[in-house]
């Protein structure tokens, strides 16, 4: 199925988490957050949150900045 | 000059500084080291699906330093608020350098987006750092919402113009009953200092830093400066005056009638 | 920044500091401790007969300090000789720090005197330091006449008011080739810290740390912002820019078509 | 340069002038002639009820310059309006200068109040002008409420301290699609050209004017100012330089081999 | 504000103007007569032998204005003398702008080179009126040697910057005892109106208006700008203040109690 | 009766019109306006409107401001 | 015979007043200065000082300068 | 016999040095200069010029200056 990641197109398996796919794609889950719909996911709702044919994901993580 | 407290927290240093813009995670972790910061700004970003090992910040000892993530990129309150909330998972602190800023040739920050964020953002428990214009209402405004500090600017952002806004800063400290950290546009040394020697509780600076050749100098460079300008503070300035003072005891024999 | 050296001398602190008005000598010497100064500049004054152990600088170890007399007092070249010709016996130096002020007022400069008084003085092997107003060309000729490093001053002796005269001591930097010591009127580190951000080699500062509540902390802060411009400097500062230049990354995600 | 057109009308002169603190209302009414302006600001004020005819302003011919009542005294966006609606029966215009001032010493605008004033007073047919800190990003979201001018202060009102706040300035006519209005703290007519010159549209001057020994000589001393700056930027500026640019054709004979 | 008077002689006009630079004789001498002025400075310069109809100046009419010679190029004081006698009979004036500028780049005047000039020229029956750098003490002796003004320079010649050294000028008018005519730097009409505020008696101004687009245009911002100023000073201005000073009266209703 | 007139008690008579108070007073109606127990009366009002015991009035005229 | 004239070396007449050389050149004597052999000369020399081989003249003339 | 030190009047043995003069008024020799009669005097002057009637001396050394 489709989703799309950060703005991508991107095939996933079906019925994963979003914490299984994050790891998936060698995706460290520390230092992340996560928005799925445009919804903000607390961090324990990554282990429970299923990913849905084209859901919306957006993972971000902190950088440099002033 | 009373120790820097923000939120109850002390810091003793009154530099504060961001981590944008190195040439390499190396430097940055060394620059940030040589400041002598105890509070360093960072930002968010999408990660990079495909090489998802972002190491930009991972040279720095996060036990050292407080994280200050920023809202940078928000153009309106709700953007602002959404950013926070993804910044407080992420960084897990829930302080935040809140910016609005709609204009991309300046940079300046929206006044009435930012009261309204930093309302929002003080009621769902963020310690709010307002980034904003060198305005004393509206400082007065945000450290009545319960901000814990206000960030006024100094000149844009990266601009390294200096203190183009010492009057309005003069009367922002005058008035405030919470921290003044002045932020952006500060370019050199001198500039740091003048801002703390004004009054500041504390600077922000990154670009100055982050652009030298020699970032690790430059940030030293900036330690001692913002380190004078505190003990300048402290050791009672004399004050200007319009005639001269004469340094030298007046050497009265030279002119003594009969002499050669 | 190269090593600054004056006279073929070379000296680690670009503070150089003078040593009126100081509360007690103890005092005194505590700052000029604090300031890490290398040389200090004094003055001549008559033995009071009646009491004559004069003890205002005995406190100071002069080991430790290149003595740097001036001529202060002196209205002409003629009385800045003779005063130079006392002080060489009285102070063991050759090196003069050379002030024709015939102005009580303003105690400025007279820069024919001084151009005179100079060329004198180099003649009879002193290691002249003059005092001047900030004039590009008088600079110029004072270092053809020999003189070891030219004093511009940033405003007026004791005024605390500081760098009055940028673009004037701007234009003598770039053509110099001796040492520029900015001296007068820089009253806050952060005004000695701009003058040798802008390319000064070296500041002298007497009154702004002798006047300060606490002198000691005032010196010590304004070693610390000499030392942060030095820095800078060698850091290579990135410039100034009219429009901002983003410390942060640009969070693309927030503007997307679809988001919320 | 073109025309000044506020809200479609067009104004000849660049120059707007206060009402207040005249020492009398026939100096007053000879100031506004001799400053050539085509509009004046006033406030509103209780009539004394023991003592009815207030005369302040009968001197003045009203057929000659449009009025622009302001909400001085207001210090929130409801008290703005509640003053607005009442200029607007007192004085017949809907043109109100809009000001928002709850800080009593500095008389500092408050950015949030003014936008939300200015939103309900364009609603309610209103010509808004508002007085507002020189903010970029609240000039641009007060002309997109509709706004006719945006009027940023140079310093506070009455401080006669000159173009504080140049840059912000610069950035708000840089990025203004309506008139911008200089208005606070211009003291001098040097104050006022300097304003024109970086591109305002116009200046409101009123203490500098009122408090001067012989108001209608400062007036008209303004007025020329105004014309001057305005004529400088109609002529083509030729910009600044860092080096000198001789004016005299180099005389070259003086030079060569053989001269005396 | 007295009559300017140089050398016993009336100039209702406190704006003297270069001839130097016009794109063509008639610009300049429109320029000349918009900017009503009554003195313009002139340069010497090699007849073209092979081309020697020079009507570079023929546009002029000499019955109205007095020329001031100058002796641009000089670059010592034998050399200016030789230029003022060549002056004198090519002019047929006695009166002199005195200009020693050895160094090419700046074109700063030499103060010794201008004090010996100066005394010789004095000698020989000039009246002269020598361009310094903004040097009080070097102003005193000028005068002292019987010059007719000081002309001390605002920025360098051409550069267009603006009063640079506002405070170094302020010292010489307040110790002169003839006219300060600022000159070389004055680039838009508010620096030539900031001079004449601060108390110069004239301004010289010849590259801000030469090299406008429209330098006709230009002449008359600066005529108006120089009579504004003249004004200002005559109408009392009113001072600077630190906090803001009501322009409006207080609208005392609005907080009473049991107000809406 | 009594009203407050700009913020000072004052006895007026009964069953006025403001208009007509104004004119009592000798404050000359042009360039005026009032608020009339905080409400803010369009001119025309000024005809119509009944003074009541108790009513709060402000009259406001412009004067010389910045 | 040859003199050096502004500079530039000049062929002219032997035994010539400078006043008669300017005008030959064509240059109007009005609100000129000559400096003959380094010499300045007083206006009223010019009618009576001759020019000999190898002399040098300057003859300047005052145009826009500030 | 009189001489003036330092602008004050001041009574002195006669046949005296300038070095036996000062070590009388209690003033250490070292970090001084003196003038005698309006000159300067080298340091090992001191020992051998003799003060006479009426002579001026000035005595100073270095204090506090900037």
């Amino acid at each position: 199925m489709e989703i799309k990641l950060n703005g991508e197109t991107r095939e996933v398996d079906a019925e994963t988490t979003i914490a299984r796919l994050l790891e998936q794609l060698g995706i460290q889950p520390n230092n992340l957050a996560v928005e799925h719909n445009g919804e903000f996911l607390e961090e324990d709702a990554l282990e429970h949150t299923m990913v849905r044919a084209g859901d919306r994901l957006e993972v971000v993580r902190f950088v440099g900045g002033g | 000059m009373d120790q820097l407290t923000i939120n109850a927290e002390p810091f003793r240093s009154r530099l504060f500084v961001g981590t944008g813009k190195f040439s390499s995670p190396s430097v940055m972790a060394e620059a940030i080291e040589a400041s002598g910061t105890e509070m360093v700004t960072v930002a968010l970003r999408r990660v990079d699906v495909n090489n998802p090992r972002d190491s930009t910040l991972s040279a720095l000892d996060f036990s050292k330093y407080r994280l200050l993530p920023n809202t940078s990129g928000a153009r309106d309150a709700a953007e602002a608020v959404r950013l926070a909330k993804m910044a407080r998972v992420a960084t897990r602190t829930n302080w935040v350098k809140l910016e609005v800023t709609p204009d991309p040739n300046y940079l300046l920050p929206d006044p009435v987006e930012t009261l309204k964020a930093a309302e929002e953002l003080v009621a769902q428990g963020f310690v709010v750092l307002p980034y904003i214009n060198a305005d004393p209402i509206l400082a007065k405004r945000l450290e009545e919402a319960g901000c814990a500090t206000v960030m006024p600017l100094a000149a844009p952002i990266g601009s390294n113009r200096g203190l183009r806004t010492r009057d309005q800063i003069g009367i922002i400290i005058e008035q405030a009953g919470i921290p003044v950290v002045v932020d952006a546009g500060l370019g050199m040394p001198s500039h740091a200092a003048e801002a703390i020697e004004i009054g500041a509780n504390a600077v922000l600076v990154n670009t100055a830093i982050a652009i030298a050749e020699d970032p690790v100098m430059m940030a030293s460079a900036f330690k001692l400066a913002v380190e004078a300008a505190e003990k300048a503070r402290q050791a009672g300035p004399g004050g200007e005056s319009r005639l001269a003072r004469a340094s030298s005891p007046l050497t009265g024999f030279l002119h003594e009638e009969g002499a050669p």
